[in-house]
């Protein structure tokens, strides 16, 4: 028998991508180039950049917790020159596109940004980091409000073409209302989403686990909360989404899909297990064989919320 | 840097708080060198507990084998303890800076703490196959924390140990036992690991003396890849600070260029 | 030496319980009397009651996720007047105090069932439960909007004048607005928090491992969250804090402790290990003997943040 | 029920799938009783992974030992195979409502599927000892997972197996082998565990013949102590539907009772 030729192709808002499988922001890059093949991956994202290099928090940056680690790393960067004259170019080698992942202090900042860095050919595509939890004060951040949402992403559509990917936050009353903030104002997808705001404090020194105190909290603990989210932001909005907090396996990859989103981000995997995207990519093709899909679109969204229950036994 | 599934030939309780593991290693191309670590896998498991890999510094290096000593803090290492022979160990290197060795290098004195005489030992082992003469001071709480000193005594010219149980590991002691090398020796290179204040230490006495130094430190990381930007620490050249990662732009840095906060 | 006795005793918002470990409502009940002594307990919580029996949700109402799990009840109930008929007496064979917590599908019913229940002698105080995400649509909450919870909190505090602990719902973009809102109501004390909203899927039959679709996650996932839910509410309010989410050792409940909490209440231990509380109440005692604490008054709220941090080795 | 630690005497693999362990009892002084289950901790470490117990109906009881039959399904019970003899496992219980027995019962039906075989062992150990004669249908389906046969023909008068494997097991065939059973022998009860699909059959087979009947659910646990409400199921009485708790409230009805969605 011949084997079907699977297309795991999937559109996330203008950018077609070969597979569903991409990184998180901040928890790749150009390090892991000795250990997987990033021409296999379905987009590359580098961590945010910031337009003037900063230091970042203070350490201890990042700590365990049960099934899951908060990290407050604060957006070290090198700023918007050296992103141009060095990690784009470095990311030119790959076939994979290239998606920037922008972090700024201000909307008009995170304009100004988005202006150069879409002008380069190479960058297929913008995501806008609104959710980051570290940089503000007690974790504010512009995601939580729908209003600075709304402003945030269309001045950004004013200076560019490009697909936008806004990168919600969690921690949020109603995802629903940024979500649709984000998409009337012209976003072409939506990331679904950062890290829940988390502490953990160690019982002998009483000192925060985290030297900024507060952090975003990762890996499978979290991975019910954002499937939950994706299914929110399905019901209300048509835009892609791309799923991202606790994806470890190809199985999570799927649940997220079967949620609604046409993608997924792996971050905190790749500490686990550097081949871990290269693992679900594949683990995803095996699921497709087995439940002879032909293509991805068989599976986004594809929850069956209805009230009929198989039967648990015969 | 790559990702390895090493067999376990060995992996047995030295002491009381610490384990000695030798993996085969015939399948690395790559070279490893002192000072480099290995990111390990505690769990065969999906537990996901603990969730991260955990770093170790290369302890000895053999043809057809990698050995590391550990010491069982946490929930890692005490699932490391678990492997046995014949089972697989999930790690990823050799990461990270190693420890450079000066070719015309005769004497090098070596400064070691706790976890950080397993690292040093290795370096120990290079330089003795480069004729050095290696003059060492190991400090530890116990004298059964006083790991690998009859390795280091095979390479090492001169071996100093000094514990808190025998009310010898104080700065000021171990600044006279430096002091007395320096004085008695031509010593070309210093390298420590393992405590920030003998760093410190070692920091003033071989700026003051214009000796070479090196420090492996031990951040708290989190990919060990470079990617995540945990491991950071500040480090000042040429009169400006950067905020580097350990685990890639280190674990091994020029000891005058540390800024130990 | 003679050992110090410890004490273990805290207020919180005039009910002073003997120590401060008491089980989160729902996760505890009568089938537990063989296996621990429920003398032992800081206070005794059932499982919320609502006016009416009611059924509950349909099939499967819980499922395992990594760390954690997600349940939606629904709160199944007997109704009130069995619980004033049987609940209520039997716990009145215990000498730990009781709280009742009440659940209710409208402000008024709150107010209602809560002069009800508050009438009987036995009861030290009433827990109001406006976080439950499982009752109303999309997992709304009354204790979603500051100004509902204002409400109902006032209209509550009308009706009686016994302590009234407040538990609030994790899933808000911002709980010290929450917090502060019940504070003014006149809430003795506020439990952090209820479950955070989540939801899981069955990759190979494409349902929901939840009949009601999403729940509310517990276990040692949410800990991180509900620690800096506790820390923030602790930095706006005065009002002593219970703690709840994630406990299942005498670590956690210190480290609840320690970022603001008076009192933790724990639940899906309970499952884990029915003997978890008493194991928990153990573990603080040694704990405040080895840091030579007098009193609990020593811990809560003990975190230091400050800009010096200890030499992490010498 | 209480919370106990009990040595492992043996944990066996009796088939491709199933396991059979063996617990030394002699401290549990509660009557355990056949139908009863034991809610049992996967896991001796602090992983939480998997995070609750698992609960399993008692497949044998002897003076000192607890038996139980488990297949290995996920996590749970892939953990419960790496308990070794002379490890402790801590489970809870016996809990649970047991299957009755009436005093004049002389011959009894048992209607088993998978796991549920397990169950309806133990109450064919009692029952023999107060020498009923008992007729089992056994229903898996391969040939290999009918576990449990030896002992089930030890205690029972006659014992039909049926697979897939063999296209014996359809509800038609099982239906007529119940049917002569029920022709030939005057049964007094009947018992059943371990398909929803059987169940129904057994309960209208035996309403419209007049016999007593139980069944021993299986719903998803997450408490086994009665106060989660996770468990729950629907039993008609009276006319009036109650959705009660499996664990506290069961597992064992009467089978007319219970209403199978
Ligand atoms: C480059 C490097 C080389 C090292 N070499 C050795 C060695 O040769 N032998 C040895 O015994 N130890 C070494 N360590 C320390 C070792 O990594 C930790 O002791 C180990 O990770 C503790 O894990 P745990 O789960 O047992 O303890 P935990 O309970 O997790 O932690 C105990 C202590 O170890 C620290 N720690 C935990 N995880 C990490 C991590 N991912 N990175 C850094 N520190 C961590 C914690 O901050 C804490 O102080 C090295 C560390 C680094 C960074
Ligand atoms: C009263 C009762 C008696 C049982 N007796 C036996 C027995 O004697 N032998 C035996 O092999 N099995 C028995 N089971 C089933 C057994 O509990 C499950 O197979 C086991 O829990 C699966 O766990 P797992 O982690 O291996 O698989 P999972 O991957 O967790 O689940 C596999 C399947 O088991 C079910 N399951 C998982 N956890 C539970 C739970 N806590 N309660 C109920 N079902 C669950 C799931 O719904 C799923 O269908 C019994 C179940 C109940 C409720
Ligand atoms: C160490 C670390 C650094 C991160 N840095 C960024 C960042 O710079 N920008 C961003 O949008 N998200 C950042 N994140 C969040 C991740 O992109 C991702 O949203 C989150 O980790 C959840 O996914 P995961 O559970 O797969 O890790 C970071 C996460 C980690 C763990
Ligand atoms: C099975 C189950 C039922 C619950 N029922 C209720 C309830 O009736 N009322 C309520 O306020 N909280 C209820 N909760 C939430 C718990 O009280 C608690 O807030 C939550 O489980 C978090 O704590 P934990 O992580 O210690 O379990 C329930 C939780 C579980 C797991
Ligand atoms: S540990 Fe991630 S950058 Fe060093
Ligand atoms: S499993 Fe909790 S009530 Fe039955």
């Amino acid at each position: 028998m011949m084997k079907k030729e699977l297309k795991m192709e999937v559109d996330i808002g203008g950018v077609k991508i070969a597979n569903p499988v991409m990184p998180a922001s901040g928890a790749f890059g150009e390090g892991m180039d000795t250990v997987i093949d990033f021409n296999l991956l379905g987009a590359l994202i580098p961590k945010s950049i910031t337009k003037y290099p900063q230091r970042g928090n203070r350490n201890p940056r990042a700590c365990e917790t049960k099934g899951g680690m908060i990290n407050s790393i604060g957006i070290q960067s090198k700023g918007l020159n050296y992103y141009l004259e060095e990690t784009i170019p470095y990311y030119e080698q790959y076939s994979a596109p290239l998606i920037s992942s922008i972090s700024a202090e201000s909307i008009g900042e995170f304009a100004e940004m988005s202006s150069i860095i879409a002008s380069i050919p190479s960058v297929a595509a913008l995501e806008l980091n609104i959710s980051c939890p570290n940089l503000k004060n007690n974790g504010q951040a512009f995601g939580m409000s729908d209003e600075v949402t709304y402003q945030l992403v269309d001045r950004v559509r004013e200076v560019t073409d490009k697909p936008l990917l806004v990168k919600l936050t969690p921690n949020v009353t109603d995802i629903q209302s940024i979500a649709l903030a984000a998409e009337s104002a012209g976003a072409n997808s939506l990331v679904v989403a950062n890290t829940p705001l988390a502490m953990a404090i160690d019982i002998h020194t009483r000192r925060p686990k985290i030297g900024n105190i507060m952090g975003g909290l990762s890996g499978p603990a979290i991975k019910p909360i954002i499937v939950r989210q994706i299914y929110q932001v399905r019901e209300v909005s048509r835009l892609p989404i791309i799923g991202c907090g606790g994806v470890m396996t190809s199985e999570d990859a799927i649940e997220m899909m079967l949620a609604g989103a046409s993608a997924v981000q792996v971050g905190t995997a790749n500490f686990v297990s550097p081949t871990a995207m290269i693992d679900i990519i594949e683990g995803i093709q095996t699921y497709m064989e087995e439940h002879q899909l032909n293509s991805l679109g068989e599976l986004i969204g594809g929850v069956i919320v209805t009230n009929q229950w198989e039967e648990d036994y015969i | 840097m790559k990702d390895y599934n090493l067999t376990v030939l060995s992996n047995r309780q030295v002491s009381s708080r610490y384990w000695h593991m030798i993996l085969d290693s015939s399948i690395i191309e790559e070279d490893i060198e002192p000072g480099q670590f290995f990111n390990i896998k505690s769990t065969v498991h999906q537990t996901y507990y603990p969730l991260l890999r955990r770093p170790f510094s290369i302890y000895l290096i053999n043809d057809d084998a990698l050995e590391f000593l550990y010491k069982v803090e946490g929930a890692g290492t005490k699932q490391l303890t678990t492997y046995q022979p014949g089972e697989k160990v999930n790690i990823l290197g050799p990461a990270g800076v190693p420890f450079s060795i000066k070719k015309d290098c005769k004497k090098m004195l070596l400064l070691a703490r706790g976890v950080g005489i397993a690292t040093l030992a290795a370096l120990s082992q290079k330089a003795a196959q480069m004729n050095i003469d290696i003059y060492a001071i190991l400090s530890a709480r116990k004298q059964d924390d006083l790991l690998a000193t009859k390795t280091m005594e095979k390479y090492c010219k001169n071996v100093y140990c000094v514990t808190e149980e025998d009310g010898t590991s104080d700065v000021e002691n171990v600044r006279e036992i430096m002091h007395d090398l320096i004085e008695t020796h031509h010593i070309d290179a210093a390298y420590t690991c393992g405590s920030k204040r003998l760093s410190m230490l070692l920091q003033k006495m071989t700026k003051a003396n214009g000796i070479t130094s090196q420090v492996a430190l031990e951040e708290y990381m989190a990919c060990g890849m470079g990617v995540c930007y945990s491991c950071v620490c500040d480090v000042k050249r040429q009169g400006v600070i950067h905020t580097v990662r350990s685990c890639e732009d280190g674990p091994v840095f020029p000891l005058e260029e540390v800024v130990f906060q």
